[in-house]
């Protein structure tokens, strides 16, 4: 029993991702999407607390379109697994249920 | 490795200006593109403002309110818009435009006023209930 | 059906609607007979408020809504910890006094039990 | 002490679901109290909802939309539209909504479209201009 | 020639004040406003930059009515004023200009 | 009449339409001949970066809206150097080779000597 959390505002202004990251516990998720793609870069505030808890088995995904748009292919930390619309659709059946914060 | 088929919701609360809206509609697409069943789109908030038929976006911009639609008339989607919401928002169907003696009213074809009740039977139908904010 | 659904409000009074926008889903879960839980954190701490004067902004206080939420049934009520600590408040500030004060371990927890989550 | 009169004009970017929407309007009637000048309230991005005749609020809640255009008669304060923003939105005056050939049209009285020409003249002339964001 | 700063979001969740004070000089000021006004809780993030500013003549303020509203009239930090609308008007007369944080 | 007026773009591209409509009011502001500059700090720096591919969500990049600059004469385009580092990006990064890299202190300095500031 686990949930998807979705995060689609930049670390950089926005501590909803530190919230997240509280929150978020073994064999939970987190997808970052949107604006929420700034936090996937390595230099990101945040960005060492995303890959301890990447350390502990929890996945960190980013959306590859927003990834794109935004010119960060390959800025972003080695960790983080760039999925699809639809991987994202893939990982709410996943899941059990979805937390968006925003 | 067999996928289970699951009904969806979503809930929309994010205006067009938003990247969020956008993000709902491909999310739409995509669960319905593997074969998933869509119960519902719900707009709240300001996501209310994605219902509108007024709106004339530039022509080499993406028409979302005319995609929304689409997604309706192709997949039977129910696009159901909080009414309480509307209201205060200022979009109106020809009944609550009577009922509140306004000039005009302006919910899209394919879109329909509703209570939030419409949104929590939503999530007691769905498999998945999925918020797009802002 | 009957569904166990956890509604997260994150977000402060007044700023923007999506605090009292929150007050009336979660009102309208419970009129459709819902399993409602309400979870507080972050800036949605700030709601909770002993005597807000709303008034002075042309809104209406949400000391008033939530002294409703009884008549609806909705006493699940939880405050996350680490929110209320950070903002320097304690329970004695806050106008609910039928709260569960519960760390982020806890609130991971209570998320495992849920149908669904509604997020504002 | 004697306070210089000054010339002001105001930008409006937040829905009326923003508090800063209702900020800017109390600010508006503060500078009048004063005895300033005001010389235009200029709604862009989503400040343009500020600007429909199709809302029904709540009796018990502010009726913002109405406010702004008493502010306007009262003090012949110019409400001026962005009209690209407004268009990619739904919002419309007669003359938009027939070039667009689009249902109705929904822009309050007491409101103009124009260009952002009108938010640099306005700068131009003024001796400031307060933004209000969301 | 000094300008009035405001910032109408809670820098318990946004970064717009900590920007800010870091261009913030000599004889500018800053105003609270909606949910700005938590930040002027003596336990928010930036609460000591916000102090040690005031020691160096900026001064803070915070919107009366917002501050009712929130019901945090009696939180808040010694240094900061707290105005009434027709007193932000007079602060945007007496500085040069004003810079929106959103 | 002719005023000095700094346009400060503090938020990212695409995620909503502030960073789109700072650039359109830019462009307003030049044509009608005032005395345009233009600051991007905060996540605004990211409206910048070379290589943006916007049409993978349906939008316009910025790349080419940057690259309409010089032809409407706006040329006093600045950075703000510790939102670049806090970053990890560098002037490499970045589509503009015209800018000015400003630390806070020169930006004070900046507002200093303007008319007006347009805040996006």
């Amino acid at each position: 029993m686990s949930t998807l959390h979705t995060v689609n505002k930049s670390s950089f202004t926005n501590r909803a991702l530190e919230s997240c990251i509280l929150i978020c516990r073994s064999s939970d998720g987190i997808l970052l999407l949107e604006d929420g793609v700034f936090s996937a870069l390595k230099s990101a505030p945040n960005a060492t607390a995303l890959e301890a808890l990447n350390q502990q088995g929890i996945h960190i995904y980013a959306l590859l379109n927003d990834v794109k748009a935004r010119a960060l292919e390959y800025k972003i930390a080695a960790h983080i697994q760039l999925i699809s619309y639809d991987e994202f659709v893939s990982l709410t059946v996943n899941f059990n249920r979805v937390q968006s914060w925003y | 490795m067999i996928v289970p088929v699951m009904i969806f919701s979503i809930n929309v609360q994010s205006p067009p200006s938003s990247q969020a809206s956008y993000s709902a509609y491909q999310f739409c697409r995509a669960l319905l593109r593997q074969g998933h069943n869509l119960h519902r789109v719900f707009f709240y908030q300001d996501g209310i403002y994605n219902a509108t038929n007024l709106a004339a976006p530039p022509q080499d911009e993406l028409d979302l309110y005319s995609e929304w639609q689409k997604l309706s008339k192709e997949h039977s989607v129910e696009l159901v818009v909080c009414i309480a919401a509307a209201l205060k928002r200022g979009l109106l169907n020809q009944e609550e435009s009577i009922r509140y003696n306004k000039a005009g009213h302006n919910l899209a074809e394919g879109f329909t006023l509703g209570g939030l009740g419409q949104l929590i039977e939503a999530a007691a139908v769905s498999d998945r209930l999925i918020t797009f904010g802002n | 059906m009957h569904k166990k659904i956890l509604l997260i409000s994150r977000h402060a009074p007044y700023g923007n609607s999506i605090a009292k926008d929150a007050f009336d889903a979660a009102l309208a879960t419970a009129i459709y007979d819902q399993d409602l839980s309400m979870l507080f954190m972050d800036d949605g701490i700030f709601q909770l408020l002993r005597d807000q004067q709303a008034q002075e902004i042309s809104q209406k206080s949400f000391t008033s809504m939530l002294s409703a939420l009884p008549f609806y049934d909705i006493d699940k009520l939880y405050i996350h910890q680490e929110s209320l600590e950070q903002r320097g408040l304690t329970i004695e500030n806050l106008i609910v006094d039928n709260a569960t004060i519960v760390n982020s371990a806890q609130i991971s927890n209570l998320l495992n039990h849920q149908d669904h989550i509604l997020s504002f």
